[in-house]
């Protein structure tokens, strides 16, 4: 057993760290949230010149091939930085459902440029809240002449509104299918918004959209589909897991300096013990998120394991992100720290593809 | 024991009730339900007080000669509970809620006489200064400072998390006046008659979810007549005592605490479950919310108790005790709402969340709240006395019960 | 509103306090556990002459017509006094039970006997774990000739073994019906044991029981034992609540005086902060039982109060008694201090009549 | 990263499946299925310990030329799990997981000799003498005495929550040697070689449970020779340290909180859930489960990394973390136990409990252990360094992680 990054990971993270650190500290990271695109084309070009973008893909789709342990390894910086760039919505998400389809498909060929960073891909799953679950898909495909038609709602698309293709999850014949669309297709309504956390994503109304026959990526898609989302799980959580890992150094450092009643606050015994239970959390999330890795890179993980991932990654990240705005008292209250931004990423984290009380729930009832 | 609802006050309530079915306005209305925050929207809260000033009802708490209403606590409990269920604005507390009831109990005549019709008839807006960037929990630490000078002070320092300090035009502040004693003595506790002295700026702050509540107020030389001063010099510690009985002091927060679980009851009879069914059949569910349920009942029942008289209200420690319970309770309130409407919180809708926008908002008046209510609510356990503090002196109580 | 006791009430609850400090402290209170009985005769004669033993009962049957509130005030240093006699079993179930029967009849006759002190009755109704809700009940009663045959097992059974008559709950015809039985029918097997907390209880299995026309207490019993069990629930929470204020005065005794790195340990901020919430704990829980008693004596309380009682009490005096364990370190770990010994009573009061799950998941259910 | 549990493991993993499945006889196997506690039933545990001893698997974590197996630590793990699995009674730790590790790392030759095979052959049982009536937490203020007396040293004092010295035939003991420095000096481990010595005697105290597990034993006078001394004299305390590292560092606790979690799966497929279903198909019980279950998942998790030489167990909060969660953890495994089996736990059977008892117990064995085992688990975050203790330790680490 062995559950430490390879050096060839471990370089890998130093130079994402590295890069953000330089390219993307708060104030800069803030000026892209907050400009009209909400996120910034030039990171991105930044990102496929170091190859970011290829990584979680096959190299025989002109990808690097990267473990999850690869993803992973970029993930928490991504998180530990408050990345609002597209990274799971294109790479993990979008892109990665474009790569079901075959070679010569339209979709291979928007894979492409998701890879180079010429496109933006999305997937377009959940319908709102309490629908996790596949089983409760209801946007419906029928068909329609040669190609289909389509039709639902499809809701917190990360991503949607910036996306060059959409990849619709909807049921064909009873089944998941996945389909390439186009946004700017008749019947198509895109509604795009900002998120709590600094990223944009939009809510998609599909109003008996005509789309041809080769949009279809994949039909009977479900195992597939399931496969795409826990990856994509993985590097939510590896996120999360960043997003704790920045919240418990800075409330630590905040904790040893900032004084109250003349001495540091960290010496009140109830902040020492709050800051024990933060790091217990931090170390019980990152150990799951490390071990959950290595079963998902071996071809081990059972949907229980992905569940407890993403409980625990939730209910901890939740907890720590609380427990160090608390510390913080006043100035964690404000727009002004990372720390609010930071406990933000991981709720939405935790909200997106299923909360902590649906994967937690999830575990008991898989026997 | 009795349980007294007699007819006098079905009938009562059913004033209550005739009043603000129909007094308040749509905008209101509005803000009550996009109310994320104990402080609800500025132009349309006051509104509301000046209505209520009219029908005589903006201060119930308030002796009745300085325009209170006379009511019995059962009264008072009835008026609360029917406000809450109908979603209205609480009325800003800095006022009625804080600096009226000191003045009336330790202000001059002539301070009584210039500020308490103001506050009553919802004219003036106070702010509250006391906490400063190095003084937050321990708050006798504070280092703004004001030195006499004729008949005025002049005051150097700054105040922070000032509530709604850009809409104010008045405010009561703390400043240290002698710094040779112990840190509790040499502060002094203070009226401003204006905000707008030359030297004192505003900064509003944006919070965590977005809004301008909170501010930092600078003071660069600012002189303020010392007619202002509340209590004697150096004497201000007592003072900021004898206000906080009534900050932290209870009255009726349970039905707010009840709306809250009712409104989540009610998006729950609409939003699924993730299991098949809405979240309203969810057994799951209905645990949970029997679990907080439960707690706040047994909060009410506290409060109940505290205002009809029982010794649990003579408890040194009920102050805290109450805030400690209320805060926590609000914080899960929100927490189970963030959770009930799930990824639907996630959208970011500042706008849509301004009394009169023209935005549709992306979801139900719920998934519109959930997240801003939800932030909001985490400095609930931070300020007035972080609840730290407030278990350090419960701590103190421990073992003396009744 | 008034929530506090009556002088009357007050000069109730300060003679029971006086008669347990002077007779009933914990050594001879361990003395009379141990004991092959269990339990005191010269207490429960003691409580007869002090008129405990009438005062539930109506002033038309021979009682003092005692309020719910009369109860509390005693039930509270009843619980705090870890009372081993089975003022609970006899006079709050198996005896409320009798008084739903009409004058005249055999029942009637053992309740007069129950209120002079010359018999014990119990209240056979759960048949174990998660049947505290009336429409589980399976024990069933079928009409044999002129009587009844009774078949079925009770479990917990509250002072089941030293009664001297038996109401059993039973289904008859479908409704829940009482039966006065005595133990000593043929048919009926006792296994008598003792209780965690220090009471004395059984499991009966009845097995095709003979019971006379004239045993029957009241068939379609169920809006009357539904009244039964909710004044039982109101003694055992009181009792509990009792438990929990005599914690939390020793524990803080204990904190003030305990050293440990030269200084008492309540002055760690992490005791005090425990101490802090035990305080609150025992505050909503008293407050709790005070409101509800204030409503089942007005004929108020619904199913809900009655609910939210149960489910606090056991929930809050759960965690109050862990911390007063955590709190006393090894001492509180032992059966010599009272502390692990009102814990237990904490949970058998819990556990009986549906715990705080069941109690605070029924909360949800209704409306 | 890589899991490794290659084919040449599933070999290890049937040949120690084989023996668990065989090797025990009827009476260890109840005394693991009535295991309410770290300490199993003493005659018991120590058959059982002879057995293994006679396999050669007595002592997996010792070094192999001190009897140790020399397995991996994936083959440990599988160990600790098959074990686990069958409910068999885990070997008292004070030999083989205390100051056995301790003798093989610092001890004499001689003393090595003498006591290391006693050890491992499970034929001495050694009390562990620490805690002081005044000195629980602040094990450092000890007050037993021993002073010096020709080739001995003459005790005076007593010891507390000495586990199971009523059954023990050695001892090691922290006894003070020097009062003049700082506390943590002036203290001196010291070995034990007989529990009878003139003076000595042991009172059992009754737990919460009814059961004597913990001990207390006087010194009067009590004369031992200073070969049983290990390390220097007042230098105890850096002894007590290094032991320490044994007594709260991991290996493979998580199997056994699987196996709790497993056995209360049982049992929830006949206890009716009070909702009409079995509890095994109650929503409301498989999300605390699955919480649970989650929890308890994510510290196995922990362990394995730690195993694996993960630098997660190079933090220097590493064996407090591990303490604190395993012992929360159990806490909670036996918590949800009582909740599922409900008033069936009430009955006190003392006497079922025994090994041989006569006495049919009136439930489930999951009935008969529930409450014993929840209140003998209170004791884990009070003993060993209370958790308020392992926090304070954690809090010192934070923000230096890897």
């Amino acid at each position: 057993m062995d559950f430490t990054f390879s050096d060839e990971q471990q370089m890998l993270r130093d130079s994402v760290s590295a890069f953000l650190l330089k390219n993307y500290d708060f104030d800069r990271r803030n000026a892209i949230v907050r400009s009209d695109a909400g996120w910034s084309r030039e990171v991105w070009q930044q990102f496929a010149k170091l190859g970011l973008l290829a990584l979680p893909f096959a190299e025989d789709r002109g990808g690097l091939g990267g473990s999850m342990a690869d993803l992973v390894a970029i993930a928490e910086p991504f998180g530990a930085h408050l990345l609002a760039e597209h990274y799971t919505a294109s790479a993990m998400l979008g892109g990665a459902a474009l790569a079901l389809a075959g070679d010569g498909s339209p979709a291979a060929g928007w894979l492409d440029k998701v890879i180079t960073g010429e496109a933006i891909a999305a997937l377009a799953y959940e319908e709102g809240p309490g629908t996790p679950d596949p089983s409760l898909i209801q946007a419906v495909v029928e068909r329609q002449g040669s190609g289909f038609s389509l039709s639902g709602e499809k809701r917190m698309v990360l991503g949607g509104g910036d996306a060059d293709v959409l990849v619709v999850v909807a049921r064909l014949e009873g089944a998941l299918a996945l389909f390439a669309v186009e946004p700017a297709v008749q019947g198509i309504t895109i509604r795009p918004y900002a998120t709590i956390d600094g990223r944009r994503a939009a809510n998609i109304a599909f109003d008996t959209v005509a789309i041809p026959a080769e949009a279809l990526i994949l039909a009977d898609a479900g195992d597939a589909l399931r496969g795409v989302l826990d990856r994509a799980i993985l590097a939510l959580c590896a996120e999360s897991v960043g997003a704790m890992g920045a919240l418990l150094r800075q409330t630590a450092e905040y904790a040893a300096t900032r004084k109250q009643f003349g001495v540091p606050i960290a010496t009140f015994q109830a902040v020492a013990h709050r800051l024990a239970d933060m790091k217990i959390a931090y170390t019980k999330a990152r150990a799951t998120l490390l071990y959950t890795t290595a079963l998902i890179d071996t071809g081990r993980a059972t949907p229980k394991d992905i569940a407890i991932l993403k409980g625990q990654t939730g209910k901890l990240g939740r907890a720590l992100g609380e427990a160090a705005i608390q510390t913080h008292g006043g100035v964690g209250m404000t727009d002004e720290l990372s720390v609010s931004h930071l406990h933000k990423r991981i709720l939405a984290n935790d909200a997106l593809l299923g909360n902590a009380e649906y994967h937690l729930r999830k575990v008991g009832v898989l026997a | 024991m009795n349980i007294d609802f007699g007819s006098e006050l079905e009938t009562f309530r059913a004033e209550v009730c005739a009043f603000l079915d129909t007094a308040p306005t749509p905008a209101i209305r509005e803000a009550g339900r996009k109310l994320t925050s104990v402080f609800a929207q500025f132009d349309q809260v006051m509104e509301w007080h000046r209505i209520l000033y009219h029908q005589g009802w903006s201060a119930p708490h308030w002796p009745k000669e300085h325009g209170g209403t006379g009511w019995s606590v059962e009264q008072k409990y009835i008026f609360a509970e029917e406000y809450r269920k109908r979603d209205l604005p609480p009325l800003l507390p800095q006022g009625v809620g804080m600096v009226g009831p000191l003045l009336i109990d330790i202000g001059t005549e002539e301070q009584k006489a210039k500020y308490l019709p103001g506050i009553l008839k919802g004219e003036d807006f106070w702010a509250q200064g006391y906490s400063e960037p190095n003084s937050g929990s321990d708050l006798a630490s504070l280092q703004c400072r004001a030195v006499a000078d004729g008949d005025d002070y002049i005051i150097n320092g700054s105040k922070i998390w000032t509530t709604y300090a850009h809409h104010a035009n008045r405010m009561f502040m703390l400043v240290r006046t002698d710094s040779s004693g112990k840190k509790q003595q040499g502060i002094t506790f203070l009226l401003l008659d204006r905000m707008d002295y030359p030297g004192m700026t505003v900064r509003p702050i944006i919070g965590l979810d977005g809004f301008p509540e909170q501010c930092e107020v600078f003071f660069e030389d600012v002189r303020v007549p010392q007619s202002g001063r509340v209590g004697a010099e150096n004497d201000g510690w007592s003072v900021a005592k004898h206000l906080l009985k009534h900050e932290r002091g209870g009255g009726a927060q349970s039905p707010t605490l009840k709306r809250g679980l009712e409104r989540i009851r009610e998006a729950a009879q609409t939003t699924p479950s993730g299991f098949g069914t809405m979240l309203a059949e969810d057994p799951v569910f209905q645990r949970d919310i029997g679990e907080l349920e439960a707690d706040i009942a047994s909060f009410e029942h506290f409060e109940k108790l505290a205002v009809s008289g029982h010794p649990v209200a003579a408890d040194p420690a009920y102050p805290s005790i109450n805030k400690t319970m209320n805060s926590e309770l609000t914080q899960r309130v929100t927490v189970m709402l963030t959770q009930a409407v799930g990824n639907e919180a996630l959208p970011l809708q500042l706008e849509a969340l301004r009394v009169g926008a023209n935005v549709e908002p992306l979801g139900s008046d719920l998934d519109l709240i959930a997240m801003p209510w939800y932030l909001n609510s985490r400095a609930t356990t931070i300020y007035a006395g972080s609840n730290e503090v407030q278990r350090d002196l419960i701590a103190r109580t421990v073992g003396r019960e009744g």
